[in-house]
Protein backbone atom coordinates (compact mmCIF):
# COMPACT_ATOMS: atom_id res chain seq x y z
CA UNK A 1 0.00 0.00 0.00
CA UNK A 2 0.89 3.92 -0.35
CA UNK A 3 0.64 6.47 2.41
CA UNK A 4 0.73 9.77 3.03
CA UNK A 5 3.27 10.94 6.18
CA UNK A 6 2.55 14.24 7.47
CA UNK A 7 5.54 16.06 9.09
CA UNK A 8 4.31 18.54 11.89
CA UNK A 9 5.41 20.92 13.62
CA UNK A 10 9.51 19.87 13.81
CA UNK A 11 9.42 17.03 12.18
CA UNK A 12 9.52 18.98 8.84
CA UNK A 13 12.66 19.71 9.59
CA UNK A 14 13.72 16.16 10.60
CA UNK A 15 12.50 15.56 6.80
CA UNK A 16 13.07 18.55 4.70
CA UNK A 17 9.34 18.35 3.63
CA UNK A 18 5.89 18.34 4.51
CA UNK A 19 4.82 14.86 3.40
CA UNK A 20 6.16 12.34 2.43
CA UNK A 21 4.76 9.12 0.56
CA UNK A 22 5.68 5.44 2.05
CA UNK A 23 5.26 2.42 0.14
CA UNK A 24 4.48 -0.03 3.01
CA UNK A 25 3.57 -4.00 3.15
CA UNK A 26 -0.82 -4.62 3.11
CA UNK A 27 -0.14 -5.72 6.24
CA UNK A 28 1.44 -3.14 7.48
CA UNK A 29 0.64 -0.71 10.97
CA UNK A 30 1.56 2.45 12.27
CA UNK A 31 4.95 0.39 13.56
CA UNK A 32 5.65 -0.60 10.45
CA UNK A 33 6.04 2.94 8.84
CA UNK A 34 7.72 4.16 11.85
CA UNK A 35 10.55 1.57 11.03
CA UNK A 36 10.58 2.80 8.24
CA UNK A 37 10.80 6.40 9.15
CA UNK A 38 13.64 5.73 11.35
CA UNK A 39 15.84 4.81 8.29
CA UNK A 40 15.34 8.25 6.81
CA UNK A 41 16.29 10.93 9.27
CA UNK A 42 18.71 10.63 12.74
CA UNK A 43 16.94 13.46 14.08
CA UNK A 44 13.70 11.14 13.97
CA UNK A 45 15.06 8.25 15.04
CA UNK A 46 16.47 10.21 18.51
CA UNK A 47 12.85 11.97 18.95
CA UNK A 48 10.83 9.03 18.04
CA UNK A 49 10.46 7.67 21.84
CA UNK A 50 8.48 10.88 22.75
CA UNK A 51 5.84 11.27 19.63
CA UNK A 52 2.19 10.55 19.01
CA UNK A 53 0.99 9.35 15.93
CA UNK A 54 -2.59 10.41 14.25
CA UNK A 55 -4.11 8.66 11.12
CA UNK A 56 -6.82 10.39 9.36
CA UNK A 57 -7.91 12.94 11.55
CA UNK A 58 -7.65 10.13 14.90
CA UNK A 59 -5.25 9.69 17.50
CA UNK A 60 -3.79 6.40 16.56
CA UNK A 61 -1.81 3.47 18.43
CA UNK A 62 1.45 2.08 17.38
CA UNK A 63 -0.40 -1.28 16.33
CA UNK A 64 -2.97 0.51 14.30
CA UNK A 65 -3.07 -1.25 10.83
CA UNK A 66 -2.98 0.78 8.03
CA UNK A 67 -4.84 1.22 4.87
CA UNK A 68 -4.15 1.96 0.96
CA UNK A 69 -4.45 6.31 0.41
CA UNK A 70 -3.99 6.52 4.50
CA UNK A 71 -2.80 9.88 6.23
CA UNK A 72 -0.63 9.17 9.31
CA UNK A 73 0.44 12.42 11.15
CA UNK A 74 3.71 13.23 13.01
CA UNK A 75 2.98 14.49 16.47
CA UNK A 76 6.42 15.26 18.07
CA UNK A 77 6.16 16.78 21.58
CA UNK A 78 4.03 19.66 21.80
CA UNK A 79 4.42 23.38 22.92
CA UNK A 80 0.96 24.97 22.33
CA UNK A 81 -0.22 27.92 24.16
CA UNK B 1 -15.06 32.45 15.43
CA UNK B 2 -13.43 29.16 14.76
CA UNK B 3 -11.70 27.51 17.58
CA UNK B 4 -8.43 27.33 15.70
CA UNK B 5 -7.82 30.58 14.17
CA UNK B 6 -5.30 31.68 12.04
CA UNK B 7 -3.69 34.92 13.16
CA UNK B 8 -4.01 36.69 16.43
CA UNK B 9 -6.93 36.05 18.93
CA UNK B 10 -9.15 39.54 18.84
CA UNK B 11 -9.89 38.26 22.16
CA UNK B 12 -10.84 41.20 23.67
CA UNK B 13 -14.32 41.23 21.46
CA UNK B 14 -14.29 37.27 22.22
CA UNK B 15 -14.60 38.81 26.16
CA UNK B 16 -16.77 40.89 25.88
CA UNK B 17 -19.75 38.91 24.11
CA UNK B 18 -18.95 35.74 26.15
CA UNK B 19 -19.84 37.79 29.44
CA UNK B 20 -23.54 38.99 28.26
CA UNK B 21 -25.03 35.86 31.26
CA UNK B 22 -27.24 37.68 33.59
CA UNK B 23 -26.92 34.40 35.59
CA UNK B 24 -23.24 34.13 36.16
CA UNK B 25 -20.88 36.81 38.77
CA UNK B 26 -17.95 35.55 38.06
CA UNK B 27 -15.67 35.66 34.60
CA UNK B 28 -12.33 34.24 35.00
CA UNK B 29 -9.84 34.45 32.04
CA UNK B 30 -6.37 33.60 30.94
CA UNK B 31 -4.72 34.93 27.67
CA UNK B 32 -1.08 33.95 26.47
CA UNK B 33 0.57 36.81 24.41
CA UNK B 34 3.69 36.54 22.46
CA UNK B 35 6.30 37.58 25.15
CA UNK B 36 9.76 39.06 23.65
CA UNK B 37 11.96 37.20 25.27
CA UNK B 38 12.60 33.54 25.97
CA UNK B 39 15.51 31.66 28.05
CA UNK B 40 17.38 34.55 27.51
CA UNK B 41 16.88 35.40 23.93
CA UNK B 42 14.92 38.34 22.03
CA UNK B 43 12.24 36.88 20.58
CA UNK B 44 10.24 39.09 17.59
CA UNK B 45 7.50 36.56 16.96
CA UNK B 46 5.81 33.15 16.40
CA UNK B 47 5.09 30.97 14.04
CA UNK B 48 2.15 28.47 15.11
CA UNK B 49 2.10 25.31 13.75
CA UNK B 50 -1.13 22.72 14.19
CA UNK B 51 -2.51 19.64 13.25
CA UNK B 52 -5.87 21.82 12.91
CA UNK B 53 -8.27 18.86 12.91
CA UNK B 54 -7.38 17.21 15.87
CA UNK B 55 -6.46 20.46 18.16
CA UNK B 56 -9.98 21.94 16.73
CA UNK B 57 -11.34 18.37 18.24
CA UNK B 58 -9.40 18.22 21.37
CA UNK B 59 -10.14 22.37 22.31
CA UNK B 60 -13.92 21.05 21.60
CA UNK B 61 -13.35 18.16 24.30
CA UNK B 62 -11.42 19.95 26.99
CA UNK B 63 -14.26 22.98 27.09
CA UNK B 64 -17.16 19.98 27.43
CA UNK B 65 -14.94 18.49 30.47
CA UNK B 66 -14.39 21.57 31.70
CA UNK B 67 -17.57 22.78 31.99
CA UNK B 68 -18.61 19.10 33.10
CA UNK B 69 -16.18 18.85 35.66
CA UNK B 70 -16.45 22.40 37.15
CA UNK B 71 -20.12 23.15 36.41
CA UNK B 72 -19.32 26.31 34.79
CA UNK B 73 -19.17 28.03 31.39
CA UNK B 74 -16.01 28.02 29.18
CA UNK B 75 -14.63 28.74 25.45
CA UNK B 76 -11.38 28.65 24.35
CA UNK B 77 -9.77 29.53 21.27
CA UNK B 78 -5.98 28.80 19.93
CA UNK B 79 -4.37 30.75 16.93
CA UNK B 80 -2.14 29.57 14.50
CA UNK B 81 -0.22 31.31 11.83
CA UNK B 82 2.63 34.12 12.27
CA UNK B 83 1.90 36.06 15.58
CA UNK B 84 4.14 39.29 16.36
CA UNK B 85 5.14 40.06 19.98
CA UNK B 86 2.09 41.05 21.91
CA UNK B 87 0.02 39.13 20.43
CA UNK B 88 -2.55 36.83 21.68
CA UNK B 89 -2.10 33.05 21.18
CA UNK B 90 -4.53 31.19 23.56
CA UNK B 91 -7.96 32.46 25.65
CA UNK B 92 -9.23 30.53 28.38
CA UNK B 93 -12.67 32.39 29.58
CA UNK B 94 -14.79 30.33 32.43
CA UNK B 95 -18.09 31.85 33.68
CA UNK B 96 -19.67 30.50 36.89
CA UNK B 97 -21.96 31.94 39.45
CA UNK B 98 -19.49 31.95 41.93
CA UNK B 99 -15.99 32.59 41.55
CA UNK B 100 -13.77 29.70 43.04
CA UNK B 101 -15.31 27.22 40.02
CA UNK B 102 -14.22 30.00 37.70
CA UNK B 103 -10.63 30.13 39.03
CA UNK B 104 -10.10 26.29 39.06
CA UNK B 105 -11.76 25.66 35.48
CA UNK B 106 -9.31 27.90 34.21
CA UNK B 107 -6.45 27.60 35.42
CA UNK B 108 -7.21 23.46 34.06
CA UNK B 109 -8.39 24.49 30.73
CA UNK B 110 -5.07 26.13 30.10
CA UNK B 111 -2.88 23.46 31.14
CA UNK B 112 -4.97 20.70 29.39
CA UNK B 113 -4.53 23.04 26.62
CA UNK B 114 -0.29 22.98 27.35
CA UNK B 115 -0.67 19.30 27.37
CA UNK B 116 -2.64 17.68 24.83
CA UNK B 117 -3.33 20.41 21.96
CA UNK B 118 -1.15 19.05 18.57
CA UNK B 119 0.69 22.78 17.98
CA UNK B 120 4.12 23.90 17.88
CA UNK B 121 5.83 27.04 18.44
CA UNK B 122 8.21 28.51 15.93
CA UNK B 123 9.81 30.95 17.54
CA UNK B 124 11.73 33.86 14.85
CA UNK B 125 14.64 35.14 16.77
CA UNK B 126 15.56 39.23 16.53
CA UNK B 127 18.82 37.87 14.48
CA UNK B 128 16.04 36.48 12.05
CA UNK B 129 17.18 32.81 12.87
CA UNK B 130 13.86 30.64 13.73
CA UNK B 131 13.53 27.53 16.13
CA UNK B 132 11.23 24.98 17.02
CA UNK B 133 10.41 25.74 20.94
CA UNK B 134 11.32 22.33 22.59
CA UNK B 135 7.76 20.52 23.59
CA UNK B 136 6.52 18.20 26.05
CA UNK B 137 5.70 14.54 24.83
CA UNK B 138 1.69 14.94 24.40
CA UNK B 139 -0.34 13.64 27.48
CA UNK B 140 -3.56 11.86 27.83
CA UNK B 141 -2.98 9.97 24.23
CA UNK B 142 -6.44 8.49 23.09
CA UNK B 143 -5.37 5.86 21.65
CA UNK B 144 -7.49 4.76 18.59
CA UNK B 145 -9.99 7.61 19.69
CA UNK C 1 -8.72 55.35 35.66
CA UNK C 2 -9.71 55.69 39.46
CA UNK C 3 -9.56 52.88 41.75
CA UNK C 4 -12.63 53.48 43.02
CA UNK C 5 -14.98 54.20 40.27
CA UNK C 6 -18.30 55.50 40.12
CA UNK C 7 -20.75 53.37 37.99
CA UNK C 8 -20.43 50.11 36.19
CA UNK C 9 -16.56 49.45 35.14
CA UNK C 10 -15.53 49.77 31.42
CA UNK C 11 -13.55 46.33 31.93
CA UNK C 12 -12.92 45.36 28.37
CA UNK C 13 -11.57 49.05 27.89
CA UNK C 14 -9.46 48.19 31.35
CA UNK C 15 -8.35 44.71 29.70
CA UNK C 16 -7.29 46.10 26.44
CA UNK C 17 -5.30 48.67 27.93
CA UNK C 18 -3.75 46.91 30.94
CA UNK C 19 -2.45 44.23 28.48
CA UNK C 20 0.42 45.82 26.20
CA UNK C 21 3.79 44.78 27.81
CA UNK C 22 5.69 42.99 25.64
CA UNK C 23 7.78 41.35 28.57
CA UNK C 24 4.51 39.42 29.56
CA UNK C 25 3.36 36.03 27.87
CA UNK C 26 0.72 35.45 30.56
CA UNK C 27 -2.34 37.79 31.46
CA UNK C 28 -4.67 36.13 34.21
CA UNK C 29 -7.60 38.48 34.98
CA UNK C 30 -10.97 38.25 37.24
CA UNK C 31 -14.19 40.31 36.44
CA UNK C 32 -16.93 40.32 38.81
CA UNK C 33 -20.30 40.84 37.46
CA UNK C 34 -23.79 41.33 39.14
CA UNK C 35 -25.85 38.53 38.95
CA UNK C 36 -29.35 38.26 38.55
CA UNK C 37 -30.34 35.63 41.45
CA UNK C 38 -28.61 35.53 45.64
CA UNK C 39 -29.82 33.12 47.35
CA UNK C 40 -32.60 32.03 45.39
CA UNK C 41 -34.06 34.94 45.41
CA UNK C 42 -34.05 37.54 41.83
CA UNK C 43 -32.22 40.64 41.89
CA UNK C 44 -32.20 43.64 39.68
CA UNK C 45 -29.39 45.56 40.79
CA UNK C 46 -27.32 46.42 43.06
CA UNK C 47 -26.01 49.46 44.69
CA UNK C 48 -22.42 49.61 45.88
CA UNK C 49 -21.56 51.84 49.02
CA UNK C 50 -17.98 52.47 50.23
CA UNK C 51 -15.63 54.32 51.79
CA UNK C 52 -14.37 55.19 49.54
CA UNK C 53 -10.96 56.81 50.42
CA UNK C 54 -10.19 53.94 52.49
CA UNK C 55 -11.30 51.84 49.94
CA UNK C 56 -8.92 53.40 47.51
CA UNK C 57 -6.17 53.54 49.70
CA UNK C 58 -6.70 49.84 50.64
CA UNK C 59 -7.10 48.68 46.90
CA UNK C 60 -3.50 50.71 46.18
CA UNK C 61 -2.32 48.48 49.43
CA UNK C 62 -3.85 45.42 47.98
CA UNK C 63 -2.38 45.93 44.20
CA UNK C 64 1.73 46.51 45.76
CA UNK C 65 1.13 43.32 48.14
CA UNK C 66 0.85 40.73 45.02
CA UNK C 67 2.93 42.60 42.86
CA UNK C 68 6.20 42.19 45.23
CA UNK C 69 4.97 38.79 46.57
CA UNK C 70 4.02 36.94 43.18
CA UNK C 71 6.41 39.06 40.87
CA UNK C 72 3.61 40.44 38.79
CA UNK C 73 1.93 43.56 37.64
CA UNK C 74 -1.12 44.03 38.97
CA UNK C 75 -4.06 46.53 38.57
CA UNK C 76 -7.44 46.77 40.44
CA UNK C 77 -10.65 48.31 39.88
CA UNK C 78 -14.24 48.40 42.38
CA UNK C 79 -17.35 50.20 41.61
CA UNK C 80 -19.38 52.19 43.21
CA UNK C 81 -23.08 53.14 42.63
CA UNK C 82 -25.92 51.96 40.83
CA UNK C 83 -25.23 48.90 38.73
CA UNK C 84 -27.55 46.76 36.70
CA UNK C 85 -27.08 42.92 36.16
CA UNK C 86 -24.27 42.09 33.99
CA UNK C 87 -22.61 45.68 34.89
CA UNK C 88 -18.84 44.92 36.50
CA UNK C 89 -18.48 45.70 39.64
CA UNK C 90 -14.38 44.29 40.18
CA UNK C 91 -12.06 43.66 37.93
CA UNK C 92 -8.68 42.15 38.73
CA UNK C 93 -5.62 41.89 36.38
CA UNK C 94 -2.46 40.03 36.39
CA UNK C 95 -0.05 40.42 34.01
CA UNK C 96 3.72 38.24 34.24
CA UNK C 97 6.31 36.56 32.59
CA UNK C 98 4.67 33.08 33.39
CA UNK C 99 1.15 31.67 34.09
CA UNK C 100 1.23 30.33 37.67
CA UNK C 101 2.33 33.29 39.24
CA UNK C 102 -0.45 35.34 36.84
CA UNK C 103 -2.97 32.73 38.24
CA UNK C 104 -1.70 33.05 42.14
CA UNK C 105 -1.75 36.63 42.05
CA UNK C 106 -5.29 37.12 40.82
CA UNK C 107 -6.72 34.58 42.97
CA UNK C 108 -4.87 36.32 45.91
CA UNK C 109 -6.32 39.60 45.06
CA UNK C 110 -9.53 38.75 44.74
CA UNK C 111 -9.57 37.07 48.18
CA UNK C 112 -7.81 40.15 49.22
CA UNK C 113 -10.58 42.93 47.94
CA UNK C 114 -13.24 40.70 49.73
CA UNK C 115 -11.86 40.59 52.98
CA UNK C 116 -10.35 43.65 52.82
CA UNK C 117 -12.39 46.46 51.40
CA UNK C 118 -14.79 48.83 53.40
CA UNK C 119 -17.93 48.12 50.52
CA UNK C 120 -21.18 47.17 51.10
CA UNK C 121 -23.59 45.71 48.62
CA UNK C 122 -27.18 46.94 48.79
CA UNK C 123 -29.13 44.53 46.72
CA UNK C 124 -32.87 45.71 44.62
CA UNK C 125 -35.00 42.70 44.12
CA UNK C 126 -37.16 42.20 41.31
CA UNK C 127 -40.23 43.27 43.84
CA UNK C 128 -38.73 46.97 44.39
CA UNK C 129 -37.59 46.00 48.02
CA UNK C 130 -33.83 46.38 48.54
CA UNK C 131 -31.44 44.49 50.91
CA UNK C 132 -28.06 44.78 51.91
CA UNK C 133 -26.14 41.76 51.96
CA UNK C 134 -25.10 40.24 55.12
CA UNK C 135 -21.08 40.84 55.29
CA UNK C 136 -18.07 39.82 56.43
CA UNK C 137 -15.96 41.13 59.54
CA UNK C 138 -13.66 43.00 58.12
CA UNK C 139 -10.07 40.94 57.88
CA UNK C 140 -6.63 41.74 58.72
CA UNK C 141 -7.59 44.78 60.26
CA UNK C 142 -4.41 47.32 60.07
CA UNK C 143 -5.31 49.25 63.33
CA UNK C 144 -3.89 53.00 63.73
CA UNK C 145 -2.55 52.28 60.44
CA UNK D 1 -15.64 67.78 72.37
CA UNK D 2 -18.24 67.15 69.24
CA UNK D 3 -17.54 64.53 66.47
CA UNK D 4 -19.09 63.22 63.81
CA UNK D 5 -20.09 59.76 63.16
CA UNK D 6 -20.38 58.38 59.61
CA UNK D 7 -23.00 55.77 59.38
CA UNK D 8 -21.45 53.54 56.40
CA UNK D 9 -23.39 50.34 54.07
CA UNK D 10 -26.19 48.99 56.76
CA UNK D 11 -25.21 51.08 59.79
CA UNK D 12 -27.12 53.86 57.77
CA UNK D 13 -30.65 51.69 58.07
CA UNK D 14 -29.13 51.10 62.12
CA UNK D 15 -29.41 54.91 62.75
CA UNK D 16 -31.42 55.90 59.95
CA UNK D 17 -28.84 58.61 58.80
CA UNK D 18 -26.27 59.17 57.24
CA UNK D 19 -23.68 60.90 59.85
CA UNK D 20 -24.77 61.89 63.71
CA UNK D 21 -23.34 64.51 65.54
CA UNK D 22 -22.12 63.15 69.04
CA UNK D 23 -20.78 64.57 72.44
CA UNK D 24 -18.35 63.58 74.16
CA UNK D 25 -16.11 63.92 77.60
CA UNK D 26 -12.76 65.74 76.25
CA UNK D 27 -10.82 62.38 77.15
CA UNK D 28 -13.17 60.29 75.00
CA UNK D 29 -11.77 57.32 73.11
CA UNK D 30 -13.13 55.64 69.95
CA UNK D 31 -14.51 53.20 72.87
CA UNK D 32 -16.69 56.21 74.67
CA UNK D 33 -18.30 56.56 71.33
CA UNK D 34 -19.08 53.17 70.72
CA UNK D 35 -20.47 53.15 74.60
CA UNK D 36 -23.27 55.95 73.63
CA UNK D 37 -23.80 54.62 70.31
CA UNK D 38 -24.67 51.12 71.69
CA UNK D 39 -27.42 53.12 73.79
CA UNK D 40 -29.23 54.35 70.30
CA UNK D 41 -29.36 51.26 68.24
CA UNK D 42 -30.62 47.57 69.03
CA UNK D 43 -29.13 46.73 65.79
CA UNK D 44 -26.36 48.32 66.16
CA UNK D 45 -25.71 46.60 69.52
CA UNK D 46 -25.78 43.36 68.14
CA UNK D 47 -23.81 43.59 65.40
CA UNK D 48 -21.10 45.54 67.43
CA UNK D 49 -18.69 43.09 68.25
CA UNK D 50 -18.13 42.91 64.32
CA UNK D 51 -17.37 46.46 63.52
CA UNK D 52 -14.16 47.97 62.60
CA UNK D 53 -13.62 51.76 63.09
CA UNK D 54 -11.92 54.72 61.03
CA UNK D 55 -11.00 58.48 62.77
CA UNK D 56 -10.29 60.54 59.60
CA UNK D 57 -9.42 58.40 56.59
CA UNK D 58 -7.38 55.94 58.76
CA UNK D 59 -7.93 52.73 60.80
CA UNK D 60 -8.60 53.19 64.40
CA UNK D 61 -7.77 51.25 67.30
CA UNK D 62 -10.84 51.64 69.99
CA UNK D 63 -8.26 53.22 72.59
CA UNK D 64 -7.49 55.63 69.68
CA UNK D 65 -8.08 59.14 71.39
CA UNK D 66 -10.62 61.29 69.71
CA UNK D 67 -10.45 65.28 69.13
CA UNK D 68 -12.81 67.73 68.32
CA UNK D 69 -13.98 68.03 65.08
CA UNK D 70 -13.20 63.93 64.73
CA UNK D 71 -14.84 61.86 62.15
CA UNK D 72 -15.59 58.28 63.44
CA UNK D 73 -16.57 55.62 60.39
CA UNK D 74 -18.27 52.67 61.61
CA UNK D 75 -17.51 49.62 59.17
CA UNK D 76 -20.14 47.10 59.61
CA UNK D 77 -19.10 43.93 58.37
CA UNK D 78 -17.87 44.22 54.65
CA UNK D 79 -19.69 42.77 51.14
CA UNK D 80 -16.79 43.92 48.46
CA UNK D 81 -16.17 42.18 45.31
Amino acid sequence: MRITVHCLGPAQRWFGVDELPLELPDTATVQTAIEQLLTLSPAYAETEPMLAYALDEQWADRRTPLHEGAVLALIPPISAG
Amino acid sequence: MERIHEGPLPWVELMASFAAQPAEGALASFAGLVRNHHQGRAVSGIRYHAHRGLAARELAAIESAIADQHGVRCALWHAVGDLAVGDCSVLVLVGSAHRAAAFAGCRDAIEAIKARLPIWKEERFADGSTAFVAGVPRAGLQKNG
